[in-house]
């Protein structure tokens, strides 16, 4: 997950999660970034609204009723 | 006072300073009270600081005068609008909101008289009751309350409600309740008004409602709660939410981007085979494995 | 709501909910306190187990209604 | 809690929530007030719209259905 | 399961589920698609909106547990 | 999810989840595949028992258990 | 939450959570790390055991439904 806390550190401050920034952080947490676990992630961030996501993960759950006894 | 008693005179002063040595002043009515619970009453009363003197209306009223005017305090003498029935003064150290719910927790549940008005619904238990069978069963039945014979005794099939709070008790039913040993009428000091501070408080003002306060305490905390969190301000009650909720956002972001890692693998698989499974449910049976 | 921070306040350091103790917080915090409001929250918390409660709030998972048998 | 409650204090009675009301409040209730956390909670709370904010769920809740009976 | 999943993939890059696509995806996969199943398929897809259903399998739901009646 | 879609293909006709598989699939569904997404994802895959974390995953939630009455 | 997630970051990297370490990821993301802030966040981290935190956070929701009696 160390990858995904970095971009989720990096956008919570504004900054653009790209694999420049991704390296900085990944590096300043005594990691030796990989460059294919950075790229795949960066790819696999766009297009995902990461606001909305977030705002989603905190919405409540929905139960499922009790099957009828 | 030229014609007044002299034991009467001696009475008011007494009164007035009572008045005088205690913040708190109610006027209480204890027409409603026998005897014997009223002497347990004062008892309790002196056990929580304070002292219940029930006198004549009229003598009440000349000694918060004169306790108004000696202590300098003419707003006391508004307690003199709220002395009716049998009055009697309570002085006391708990503060009238305090005294209130003192009052109405120690109410004490009284038989049924017809005429009476109940403060709260009456219920008649479902279950097996100490009655040996007789004429009284015809006459709950003839009440809408389901009694059975059952092993000798009368037996309430289900919970009845009989009366609903604020209805009159009819002689028929209270020789049930009185016979089935439900006490459905409460006894008490009924508390007129309280002075305290240059303030006098009627019993609206001092009925508060408990869960309302325990509803606002629980709302202050989810609002103190949800604000650490949210702001991520770390505390001994918020950081362990505070650390989840980052791992869920994280969690939650990598799973929607597909990003497999150890934490989010069994999420992503699992939505996409429910995916699946989910449009399948939507296919005709022959087009399935 | 002040006066029911207040009473937290004062209960998260283990004071006593009291009507001095009420008021001094208010004070601080720039309010008249309402001698009657005070009087009304010391009174209605009295024997209230505040722990309880606040631990009653802040499970955030709604119990499911006890379904009928 | 104590400084949550006491910004929360502050904030519902109109005051702002800097260091030197915090502190008045936190003192008042008889804490000797934590420089370091009264700043980091100023600093939590800047930009931050606080009766949105104490509206938000913080976490997850699940919501009950009612079973069928 | 393996035309759906192809059906999924054709629709999460964006691309039309048709007869065409399905083969391809499956060929690459190295089925050989059965045609009677692809044709039946894209008509079964046709008024279904995917995007629902993968809303739907995103959501996590607590089933509460069935109770002892 | 495009990745995932394409590797849960390959794995429910019982081929090999690599690289060469994935590119295969993802290239017959109109995509240029991403390398990096490529790679991260068969290694994340490694060592993975793809039909027990299904089949978890088929039940939507633990499901408590209601105590006999 | 930058500081949660530099905080995690660390964590998952086996790193200690620490004003320094945490300072330095914070520089690495472009924030000028709020002192107080830092050091209330390692005081609250302290004997807090983070795994085992997130892995109650990991558990869907199980919402036990009242027993029939």
């Amino acid at each position: 997950m160390e990858y995904v806390y970095a971009a989720l550190l990096l956008h919570s401050v504004g900054k653009e999660i790209n694999e420049e920034n991704l390296k900085a952080v990944l590096q300043a947490a005594g990691v030796t970034p990989d460059e294919a676990r950075i790229k795949a992630l960066v790819a696999a961030l766009e297009g995902v609204n990461i606001d909305e996501v977030i705002e989603k993960a905190a919405m409540p759950v929905a139960v499922a009723a009790a099957p009828a006894a | 006072m030229a014609h007044v008693a002299e034991w009467k005179k001696k009475e008011v002063e007494e009164l007035a300073n009572l008045i005088k040595s205690y913040p708190v002043v109610a006027l209480v009515d204890v027409s409603s009270m026998p005897a014997y619970p009223l002497s347990q009453m004062r008892r309790l009363i002196r056990e929580n600081e304070g002292l219940l003197r029930v006198s004549r209306n009229t003598l009440i009223e000349l000694a918060i005068k004169k306790a108004a005017q000696e202590l300098g305090k003419p707003e006391l003498e508004k307690l003199i609008d709220y002395i009716q029935g049998g009055a009697g003064i309570l002085v006391t150290k708990m503060n009238p909101f305090k005294l209130y719910k003192f009052l109405q927790q120690n109410r004490q549940p009284a038989p049924a008289k017809p005429g009476a008005k109940v403060p709260k619904d009456v219920v008649i238990p479902a279950g097996p009751t100490p009655l040996a069978p007789g004429p009284i069963v015809g006459q709950m039945q003839a009440m809408g309350i389901p009694a059975r014979i059952e092993r000798g005794k009368v037996t309430i099939q289900k919970d009845t409600t009989v009366l609903k709070a604020g209805e009159v008790i009819t002689p028929e039913l209270a020789n049930i309740l009185n016979a089935l040993g439900i006490q459905p009428l409460e006894v008490g000091l009924d508390l007129l008004a309280a002075y305290e501070d240059g303030i006098v408080y009627t019993p609206e003002v001092l009925a508060i409602d408990e869960q309302e306060y325990i509803n606002m305490l629980q709302q202050a905390y989810m609002h103190a709660f949800n604000l650490a969190v949210n702001v991520a301000y770390p505390t001994p009650e918020t950081i362990e939410a505070i650390l989840q909720k980052a791992f869920l956002n994280a969690k939650a972001v990598a799973v929607e981007a597909g990003y497999i890692t150890k934490e989010t693998i069994n999420d992503i698989l699992g939505r996409a085979f429910r995916a699946m499974l989910l449009l399948a449910q939507q296919l005709p049976e022959d087009l399935l494995d």
